[in-house]
C-alpha cells in the first residue's frame, strides 16, 4: 500500500494525464467525428487537473519513485507546470484553427496530452531508460502532430522531416546512453555521477557528446537545428505553437538535469559542449532569421536563438545558472504562446496567412493586437522593462558569475542583431501601409495573446513568486 | 501610498495620464482635443510635482535625497530611487521640456494622436526614471526602455527616411547598452549588489575597472553621442517629428552625460584617469569635425543635430577634466543645451509646420514676414554659439576653463570649435532669416501664433535668466561636484603616494 | 559468454545444415536439367497477355495498416514474454503492472476497432 | 579466438556509422532512411546487450527491450507519415522533400 | 559391441560439434522423409474424402510418389522470368526452406532428444516463423509479375495477422509453464492426471485458436487465399518452377509439421504418454511425439478437405476481431486465475 501512497503523492499528475487520455480515447472512439469539441474541452480539463495536482504538491521535497527512475522535485514540478500551461494554452488556441481547416479530429487533443505526458516523464526522468522513454513518448506524438494535416503536402513533409531527423537524434542519444551505461555500469544519473570522476574514460566523454547531441536536436540548438525552420513552417500553426512552447520546456529541462545531476565531476568537459551549442545557436538564431519572410520561420530561428540563450545559463553550471535557465524558460514560454496566438489570429477572409508582410499596418487595422504583438517582439528582443529582459539578465548573470565573459558578450551582441528582425516585425506593423485587416479571432486566441502580453509587460511589477519558485527549483538539483 | 515615495509618484505620474488616454475612444475633433489637453495637463502636473521636489531638495547636501527602497527581485536587485545634485537639474529639465514638446505637437501631429501622446508620456516616465534610479539594473531598465517609445515616435511620425533612422537609432543604442549590461552583471558579481550608493563606495580592481569603463563608455558614448558613433543622431533628428527631436536633443542625449558623471567617473576613477586622453581626443575631434560638417549641411535639422554633437563634445571634455570647473561646466552645458537645442528644434518646427521642408535653400528673408520669430531664432542661435549673457556661454566657458587646467592643448583645439560654431550658426541664420524675401512660397508666412509664443516665452526667459545669473543651477550641483572631485583627488593622491612609496 | 556460444553452437550447425540442404536443392536443376529458354517462356505470367503495365504497382494502403498494427501488437507480445516467464516471481506488483499495460493495450485496440482500422472493406 | 566486449563494440560502432551515413549520404529513397534508423537502433541494442553481459547487469538488456519496442512504434509512425507524404506528393525520393525552404 | 558403443559415446561427449552434427543430420533426414509421407498422406486423405484413390502407382499404395515427384522437379528446367530480379528471385525459396527447416533445431522430439536445448526455444521458433514472411514478400516481389505480387502481399498480411494471436496464445502457455524452453514446457505438463493435465484442456479456447491460427499462418485451407486458383492462379510462386518451387512447397509442409509439433508440445504434452500407466509408458516418447504430430496433421488435412475457403475480409476479420480480442482477454483471465486462484489451478 505504501507504494500506492507514494504513487499517489508523487506521480499523481502523470496518473491523471494517463488515465485521462485513456478515457478521452474511448470517448472519442465512441462519439466519432462529433466528439471533437467534447474531447477538446475535457482535454483542457485533464491538463488543468494535472496542473492543479502539481501546484498543490509544491511543498514536497525530492522523492524518487519507480526504483529511482522517476524523481519528483521542485525543479521538475516547476518545469512541469510550465509544460502543462503551454499544452493547455496551445489546445485552447487550436480549437478554432482546427475547425476552420477541417482538422477537428479528437485525436489532436489526445496527442497533445500524450505528448505532454511524455514531457512530464522526461522532465522527471532520473535514469537513462526513463529519459529515453519519456523522450520517445513525447517525440512520437509530436511526429504525428506535425503531419496532422494529412492532406497538406507541406505538413506531411514537415512531419517526415521531423521524423527522420528526430529518429536520428534519438539514435544518437541512445548510442550515447549505451556508452554511458557501459562505461559507468549504471543507468541512473546518481550512479553515473558517482562512477564518473574528473578523469573519465573516453567512452564516457563520447557518450556524453552523443547524448547532448541528441538532446540538442530536441531543443533545436544549433548545429542540430536544421529541422526547426521547416517543421515550424510546414506543421499546422497550433502544432507549431505546441512545439515551440511545451516541447522546448521538457527538452531543456532534461538537458539541465542530465548535465547537472549526472556529470557534476566533469563540468569543465561538458561546459565546452554547452558553450559551443550556445554560441552557435545564438549566432545562428540572430543572423539566419534576418532574411525570413514567413513569420513561422522567423519564430523558428528566434526559438533557436532563445535556446542558445537558455544554454548560456546552463553553461554556467551552477545554481544561479539553473535558476536563470528556469526563469528563461518561464518567460520564453509566455512570450512564445503570445506570439503564436498572434500568428494564429492572422486570418484574412477566412484564409490563414503567415507572411510578415501580411502584418503590414496592423496598428491601424487592429491597434490592440498590433500593440500586443509589438510588445511581445520587444520582449523577445530582450528590451527592458519587458520580461524578456529579465530572462536574459538572469542567464547572463550566471554566465558572468562563472567567468564566461566571452560567451556573455557574444550572447548580447547576438541579441542586438536579433533585435533587428524583431524590430522589423514592429516596423511592418506600425510604419507600413495597411494590408487587408484580419478577421476577428476567437476569444481563446485573443485571451492568450492578451494574458501573455500583459504578463510580459507587468512582469516587473510583482516578480517575487516566480523568482522564489525558480530559486527553489534550482536548489533542488544541487 | 504603499510606502512609495514622492520620486516614484513623480516617475509614474505620466503613466497615469497615459492610462487615462487609453480610455479615450474615437477620432473626432473633441476627443483629440481632450487627448491633447489631458497630455499637456499631465506633463504640467509632473512639472509642478518636480518643482515641489526641488523645493524640498537641499543643494548643500551631496548625499542622495528622497531615497526610497523596496525589495524587488530578491537578492541583489532592489527598487531604489533617489536624487542628488547631478540628477536633480536634469530631472527638472526633463519635466520642464516635456510640456513644450507636447504643446509643439498640438497642431503638427494629426494622425494617431492618441498613440503619439501615450508614447510621449511613457517616454517621460522612463526618462524621469533614469535620473531617479539608484539601482543599476533599475537604471538600465529605464535607460533601455526609452528606446521603445522613441523608436515608435521616429518610425511612425517621422519623415521620409524614418524607418532607416529609427532602426539605426535603436540598434546603435541597443548594441552599446548591451555591453553595459554585461558590465553591470560583472559589477554585481564583484559587489553582490546593484545598489548605486554601495557601488559608489566599492573599489573595483584596476584591471576590471578598465573593462567596466569601456563597457559603460560603449553605451554612453553612443547615447551622448560621441564621435565616431554619432552617426545615428543626425538621421534620428532629421527624421523625428519636432517634439521627438526636442526630447532627443534636450534630454535623451543628456543621459549619456549623466551616465558618465554618475557611473564612469566615481565608480571607475582609475580607468577614467587613464582613459581621459582618449575622451579628450574624441571630444576635440567631435567639436572640430562635426562643426565643420555642420557648415556644409543643407538641412536645418541636420545642421542643428551636428551642432548638438559638437556641444556634447564640450560636455565630455568638461567631465573628464575632473576638476570643479570642468565638471560644473559640463553639467551646466547639459542643462543649457537642453534649453537651447530644444528651442532650436522648436524653431525649426515652426517653419516646418508652415512650409513642410527643412531645406535651408527653401527659406530666406523670413525676417520680413516673421519679426518675432526672427528675434527668437536669433536669441537661440546666439545661445548656441555661446554668446555671453546666454546659458550657452556659461557652460562652454566653464568647461573650457576646466580643460585649460587639465590640458591646454585640448582647450586650444576646443576653443577653435567655438569659432566654427559661430560660423555655422550665423551662416544658417543669415541664409534663413536675412536676405530678400524672394521665394513666392514664403510670401504668405505668418508670424508666431500665440500658442507658439507661449512655448517660446519661458524658454527665452530662462535662457537669458540663467545666462546672466547661473548661480542657482551651479549651486544645486555644487555639493555633488565637490564630493566627486574630492573623492577623486583623494584617490589619485593615494595612487600617487603608493607609486611614490615603491 | 563462451558458455552461451557453446549452447548455441548446435543451432548454428543445424541452420547451416538446413541451408546446405536448401542450397543443394536450389542448384540441382541448374546443373542437371536441360535448358531451352525462349521469350514466351521467360515472360511473366499474365493469362497469356503481355503485361499492360509495371507489376510494381500501387497497392491497397490497408496492407500498410495491417503491418503497422502487427508491429504494435507483436511488440506488446514481446513485452509479455519475459513477464509470462517470470510470472510467479513477479508477484502482485508484476501482475498489476502488466494489467495496466494490457489495459492500455486494450484501449488502443478498442480505438482501432471503433476507427474502423480493422475493417477490410 | 575469443570474442570479447571490444569486438561487439566495434561491430556496433560500425553499424552505427553505417546507419548515420545512410541517413546523411542517402539521396534516393526515404525508405532507406527508415532502414538506416533501424540499423542505428540495432547497433545500440548490440551495445546494450554486450555491456549488459560483460557487466553482469541485467539493466542493459531491459533497456534493449525498451529500445526494441520504441523502435517498432517509431517505425510504425514513420511509415504512416511516409504514406501520408506519398499520397500528397506522389514520390518518396529524398530530393523531393524540398517544398519548405527559407 | 557395447564396448564400441561406449567408446563412441565417450568420444562424442568430448566433441560436442560432432555430436551436434550427427544429431542435426538425424533430425533433418527424419524430418525430410516424414515430410515426404506427410505430403502423400495429405493427398491420400483428400482423395479419400472425395472418394478417389489418390496416388497409387509409384510404389505400393503410391508410397514412393513424393520421391518420384521430387526427382521430376529436380530434372525440370528452372525458368526465371526475364523481368525478375534474379538474385532475390532465387534467394526467396532458399531462405524460406532454410528457415522452416531450421525451426526444428530446438524441437524436443523426446525428453532430451533435441539438437539445441536453448532456454529461449519458443522465441527462436517464433522468430523464425516471423522471418518466413520475408521469403513470401521477396518471392512475390522478385517475380515482377502482378499475381505473385498481390498474393505475396495478401499472404504476408495474413501471416502477420495471425501471428499476433499466436503470440498471445503462447503467452498463456508460458504463464502456466513458466519457461521458454520447449523441453521445460513439456515437462510442466507431466502431471499425474496424464492427458487431462496437458494444457489443451486447461487452455481449451487457446488451443483452438492456436490450431486455427496455425492453419492461417501456414496458408493452409481454408485460409489458402494466396493460392486461390480462381483469383491468383497459384499464389506468390506462380513464376517458380523446378526445385525453387519445390523449396517453397517443402517450406510449407515443414512449416505445417512445425505447427503440428508446436501444438503437440504446447498443448498435447509433447512426448508424454496420454496416461501414466503401464501400456502407455512402455512406448518410447519419440513414438508418442510422432503419433501426436501425425494426429494433428490429420486434422490439418481433414480441414483442407472439409471446410470451404474463407473470403479475404472474413479471414482478416476472424484474425483481428475474433481471435485477437479473445486471446487478449484470455491472457488477462489466465493471469488473473493464476494470481488469485492460488496453486490449486496452476499446478
Amino acid at each position: 500500500m505504501s507504494f500506492l501512497a507514494e504513487l499517489a503523492l508523487h506521480f499523481l499528475p502523470e496518473v491523471i494525464l494517463a488515465v485521462g487520455v485513456m478515457v478521452l480515447i474511448l470517448i472519442g472512439a465512441w462519439r466519432g467525428e462529433r466528439g471533437f469539441s467534447l474531447v477538446d474541452e475535457l482535454a483542457v480539463g485533464v491538463l488543468g487537473l494535472a496542473l492543479l495536482a502539481i501546484v498543490l504538491s509544491t511543498k514536497g521535497g525530492d522523492t524518487a519513485v519507480f526504483d529511482g527512475a522517476f524523481i519528483d522535485d521542485a525543479f521538475s514540478r516547476f518545469v512541469k507546470a510550465l509544460t502543462l500551461i503551454g499544452a493547455m494554452a496551445s489546445i485552447l488556441m487550436s480549437v478554432d484553427w482546427l475547425q476552420r481547416n477541417g482538422l477537428e479530429k479528437f485525436e489532436y487533443p489526445v496527442l497533445v496530452i500524450l505528448s505532454t505526458l511524455g514531457m512530464m516523464l522526461l522532465i522527471s526522468a532520473d535514469n537513462l531508460i526513463a529519459l529515453y522513454l519519456g523522450l520517445e513518448l513525447m517525440s512520437l506524438a509530436l511526429y504525428v502532430m506535425a503531419a496532422f494535416a494529412r492532406d497538406d503536402g507541406r505538413a506531411s513533409e514537415a512531419g517526415l522531416k521531423y521524423f527522420v531527423l528526430g529518429a536520428l537524434s534519438s539514435g544518437m542519444m541512445l548510442y550515447g546512453s549505451s556508452l554511458l551505461y557501459g562505461f559507468s555500469g549504471t543507468v541512473s544519473f546518481e550512479g553515473i555521477a558517482q562512477a564518473v570522476t574528473n578523469s573519465p574514460p573516453v567512452g564516457v566523454i563520447f557518450g556524453l557528446v552523443f547524448v547532448l547531441a541528441g538532446l540538442a536536436f530536441k531543443m533545436s540548438a544549433a548545429p542540430f537545428h536544421m529541422w526547426t525552420p521547416d517543421v515550424y513552417e510546414g506543421a499546422p500553426t497550433p502544432v507549431t505553437a505546441f512545439f515551440a512552447s511545451a516541447a522546448k520546456m521538457a527538452a531543456v529541462a532534461i538537458t539541465v538535469r542530465v548535465v547537472i545531476t549526472a556529470f557534476p565531476a566533469i563540468t569543465v568537459q561538458w561546459r565546452q559542449i554547452i558553450v559551443f551549442l550556445a554560441i552557435a545557436s545564438t549566432l545562428l538564431g540572430s543572423f539566419a532569421a534576418i532574411g525570413q519572410n514567413n513569420i513561422k520561420r522567423l519564430m523558428a530561428y528566434s526559438s533557436i536563438g532563445h535556446m542558445g540563450f537558455a544554454l548560456i545559463g546552463l553553461a554556467a553550471g551552477n545554481e544561479a545558472g539553473v535558476k536563470g535557465v528556469i526563469i528563461y524558460l518561464a518567460v520564453y514560454l509566455v512570450m512564445t504562446l503570445g506570439s503564436f496566438a498572434a500568428i494564429l489570429a492572422m486570418r484574412v477572409n477566412g484564409r490563414n496567412v503567415e507572411k510578415i508582410a501580411d502584418l503590414a499596418g496592423l496598428s491601424r487595422t487592429n491597434g490592440v493586437m498590433a500593440f500586443f504583438l509589438a510588445m511581445l517582439m520587444f520582449s523577445l528582443a530582450g528590451i527592458p522593462p519587458l520580461a524578456g529582459f529579465f530572462a536574459k539578465y538572469y542567464v547572463l548573470l550566471a554566465a558572468v558569475d562563472a567567468g564566461l565573459y566571452p560567451l556573455a558578450v557574444i550572447g548580447v551582441l547576438a541579441s542586438a542583431v536579433a533585435a533587428f528582425y524583431y524590430l522589423r516585425v514592429v516596423k511592418v506593423m506600425y510604419f507600413d501601409e495597411p494590408a487587408p485587416g484580419f478577421d476577428r479571432s476567437p476569444l481563446a486566441i485573443r485571451g492568450v495573446l492578451a494574458v501573455s502580453t500583459i504578463a510580459m509587460l507587468g512582469f516587473w511589477l510583482y516578480p517575487a513568486p516566480l523568482m522564489d519558485a525558480a530559486s527553489a527549483a534550482a536548489k533542488s538539483l544541487f | 501610498m504603499f510606502g512609495f515615495g514622492i520620486l516614484s509618484g513623480l516617475t509614474f505620474l505620466p503613466l497615469v495620464g497615459a492610462a487615462f488616454l487609453l480610455t479615450q475612444r474615437g477620432e473626432d475633433e473633441a476627443t483629440l482635443r481632450n487627448i491633447r489637453w489631458a497630455t499637456l495637463l499631465t506633463t504640467l502636473a509632473t512639472f509642478a510635482l518636480s518643482l515641489y521636489v526641488w523645493m524640498g531638495f537641499d543643494p548643500s547636501n551631496a548625499a542622495f535625497q528622497f531615497v526610497e527602497e523596496k525589495n524587488w527581485f530578491g537578492s541583489g536587485l532592489s527598487y531604489k530611487m533617489g536624487v542628488d545634485g547631478f540628477s536633480m537639474p536634469l530631472l527638472l529639465l526633463t519635466t520642464f521640456v516635456m510640456p513644450f514638446a507636447i504643446l509643439a505637437s498640438f497642431e503638427s501631429v494629426t494622425k494617431r494622436v492618441q498613440e503619439y501622446m501615450i508614447a510621449f508620456l511613457v517616454l517621460e516616465t522612463l526618462m524621469i526614471g533614469v535620473f531617479c534610479a539608484l539601482d543599476l539594473v533599475l537604471f538600465y531598465l529605464f535607460f533601455e526602455g526609452g528606446l521603445i517609445p522613441m523608436f515608435l515616435i521616429i518610425g511612425i511620425w517621422g519623415g521620409k527616411r524614418r524607418v532607416y533612422a529609427s532602426f539605426k537609432f535603436f540598434l546603435y543604442t541597443l548594441a552599446g547598452s548591451l555591453l553595459m549590461l554585461i558590465a553591470i552583471l560583472a559589477m554585481y558579481n564583484q559587489a553582490h549588489t546593484t545598489d548605486i550608493t554601495v557601488l559608489l563606495k566599492t573599489d573595483f580592481p584596476k584591471e576590471m575597472q578598465t573593462w567596466l569603463w569601456l563597457a559603460f563608455f560603449a553605451s554612453f558614448a553612443v547615447k551622448m553621442p560621441m564621435w565616431p558613433v554619432h552617426t545615428w543622431l543626425p538621421d534620428a533628428h532629421v527624421e523625428a517629428p519636432t517634439a521627438g527631436s526636442v526630447i532627443l536633443a534636450a534630454i535623451l542625449l543628456k543621459m549619456g552625460g549623466y551616465g558618465f558623471i554618475r557611473f564612469s567617473l566615481p565608480m571607475f576613477p582609475d580607468a577614467s584617469v587613464s582613459f581621459a586622453p582618449l575622451v579628450y581626443a574624441m571630444s576635440v575631434i567631435a567639436i572640430v569635425y562635426t562643426s565643420l560638417v555642420a557648415l556644409v549641411q543643407e538641412d536645418i535639422k541636420k545642421l542643428i543635430a551636428y551642432s548638438s554633437v559638437a556641444h556634447m563634445g564640450y560636455v565630455t571634455m568638461g567631465l573628464f577634466t575632473m576638476n570643479a570647473q570642468g565638471v560644473q561646466g559640463a553639467m551646466f552645458q547639459m542643462i543649457s543645451h537642453g534649453f537651447v537645442s530644444g528651442a532650436l528644434f522648436l524653431c525649426v518646427g515652426v517653419i516646418y509646420d508652415r512650409m513642410h521642408t527643412r531645406e535651408i535653400a527653401a527659406y530666406g528673408g523670413l525676417v520680413n514676414r516673421m519679426p518675432i520669430y526672427a528675434f527668437v531664432f536669433m536669441l537661440f542661435t546666439m545661445a548656441n554659439v555661446g554668446l555671453p549673457g546666454t546659458t550657452g556661454f556659461i557652460g562652454e566657458f566653464l568647461s573650457l576653463a576646466g580643460a585649460f587646467k587639465a590640458n591646454s592643448w585640448v582647450a586650444l583645439f576646443a576653443t577653435s570649435g567655438v569659432i566654427f560654431s559661430a560660423a555655422y550658426a550665423l551662416y544658417l541664420y543669415r541664409r534663413v532669416v536675412f536676405g530678400a524675401l524672394e521665394k513666392a512660397s514664403l510670401k504668405d508666412m505668418v508670424d508666431l501664433t500665440p500658442r507658439e509664443i507661449a512655448i517660446f516665452a519661458p524658454l527665452v526667459l530662462l535662457t537669458v535668466y540663467y545666462g546672466v545669473l547661473p548661480g542657482q543651477i551651479l549651486a544645486s550641483t555644487q555639493a555633488s561636484v565637490d564630493n566627486l572631485i574630492q573623492s577623486h583627488t583623494a584617490l589619485l593622491d593615494a595612487v600617487k603616494l603608493a607609486a611614490a612609496g615603491h | 559468454m563462451p558458455m552461451l556460444l557453446e549452447q548455441y553452437m548446435p543451432l548454428v550447425i543445424f541452420i547451416a545444415l538446413s541451408a546446405i540442404i536448401s542450397g543443394a536443392l536450389l542448384v540441382a536443376p541448374f546443373l542437371l536439367a536441360f535448358k531451352a529458354p525462349d521469350p514466351e517462356k521467360l515472360s511473366a505470367y499474365e493469362c497469356g497477355f503481355n503485361p499492360f503495365n509495371d507489376s510494381r504497382m500501387k497497392f491497397d494502403v490497408r496492407f500498410y495498416l495491417v503491418s503497422l498494427l502487427f508491429i504494435v501488437f507483436d511488440l506488446e507480445v514481446a513485452f509479455l514474454f519475459p513477464w509470462a516467464v517470470a510470472f510467479k516471481e513477479a508477484g502482485a506488483f508484476g501482475f498489476w503492472s502488466m494489467m495496466v499495460f494490457l489495459g492500455v493495450l486494450t484501449v488502443g485496440f478498442v480505438y482501432e476497432w471503433r476507427k474502423g482500422a480493422l475493417e477490410w472493406d | 579466438m575469443t570474442i570479447g566486449l571490444t569486438h561487439y563494440l566495434v561491430v556496433a560502432a560500425i553499424l552505427f556509422t553505417l546507419g548515420v551515413a545512410g541517413i546523411i549520404l542517402n539521396r534516393k529513397n526515404i525508405i532507406v532512411i527508415l532502414m538506416s534508423v533501424e540499423l542505428i537502433l540495432l547497433s545500440v541494442n548490440l551495445n546494450f546487450v554486450a555491456f549488459s553481459q560483460s557487466l553482469g547487469d541485467l539493466v542493459g538488456q531491459v533497456f534493449a527491450l525498451f529500445v526494441l519496442t520504441v523502435a517498432a512504434a517509431e517505425a510504425a509512425i514513420g511509415l504512416a507519415i511516409l504514406v501520408a507524404f506519398y499520397r500528397n506528393r506522389g514520390t518518396i525520393a529524398v530530393e523531393d522533400i524540398n517544398s519548405l525552404k527559407g | 559391441m557395447s564396448e564400441a558403443w561406449n567408446a563412441i559415446t565417450a568420444y562424442l561427449a568430448e566433441s560436442p560439434v560432432l555430436l551436434a552434427i550427427i544429431k542435426s543430420v538425424l533430425i533433418a533426414v527424419v524430418l525430410l522423409i516424414y515430410v515426404a509421407y506427410v505430403i502423400l498422406a495429405d493427398r491420400k486423405i483428400w482423395a479419400a474424402v472425395q472418394l478417389r484413390r489418390g496416388p497409387n502407382v509409384v510404389g505400393p499404395w503410391g508410397l514412393l510418389q513424393s520421391f518420384a515427384d521430387f526427382i521430376k522437379f529436380a530434372l525440370k528446367e528452372p525458368v526465371i522470368p526475364d523481368t525478375a530480379n534474379k538474385g532475390v528471385f532465387l534467394f526467396a525459396p532458399f531462405i524460406m526452406a532454410t528457415l522452416s527447416i531450421a525451426a526444428w533445431a530446438v524441437m524436443p522430439v523426446a525428453d532430451g532428444w533435441v539438437v539445441g536445448d536453448i532456454n529461449v526455444g519458443i522465441l527462436y521458433i517464433f522468430a523464425l516463423s516471423s522471418l518466413g514472411v520475408y521469403g513470401v514478400i521477396m518471392g512475390g516481389w522478385a517475380s515482377n509479375s502482378k499475381y505473385p505480387f498481390l498474393s505475396a502481399l495478401r499472404s504476408a498480411a495474413q501471416m502477420v495477422s495471425y501471428e499476433v494471436s499466436i503470440g498471445f496464445v503462447i503467452i498463456t502457455v508460458l504463464l502456466c509453464a513458466g519457461s521458454l524452453n520447449l523441453t521445460e514446457i513439456v515437462r510442466a505438463q507431466d502431471t499425474p492426471y496424464g492427458m487431462a493435465g496437458w494444457y489443451w484442456l486447461r487452455l481449451f479456447p487457446m488451443f483452438i485458436i492456436f490450431f486455427v491460427s496455425a492453419l492461417a499462418e501456414t496458408n493452409r485451407p481454408p485460409f489458402d487465399l494466396v493460392e486461390a486458383e480462381s483469383e491468383l492462379v497459384a499464389g506468390f510462386m506462380i513464376e517458380y518452377s523446378a526445385t525453387p518451387y519445390v523449396l517453397f512447397m517443402l517450406a510449407e509442409y515443414v512449416a505445417i509439421c512445425t505447427m503440428c509439433a508446436l501444438l503437440t508440445i504446447l498443448f498435447f504434452g509433447g512426448w508424454l504418454p496420454p496416461a501414466n500407466i503401464a501400456p502407455f509408458t512402455w512406448v518410447p516418447g519419440v513414438i508418442w511425439f510422432i503419433l501426436k504430430v501425425s494426429f494433428f496433421f490429420f486434422f490439418f488435412a481433414m480441414v483442407k478437405a472439409f471446410v470451404p475457403r474463407y473470403r479475404y475480409d472474413q479471414l482478416m476479420r476472424l484474425g483481428w476481431k475474433v481471435f485477437l480480442p479473445i486471446s487478449l482477454a484470455m491472457v488477462i483471465i489466465v493471469a488473473a486465475v493464476l494470481q488469485f486462484g492460488g496453486g490449486a489451478v496452476a499446478s
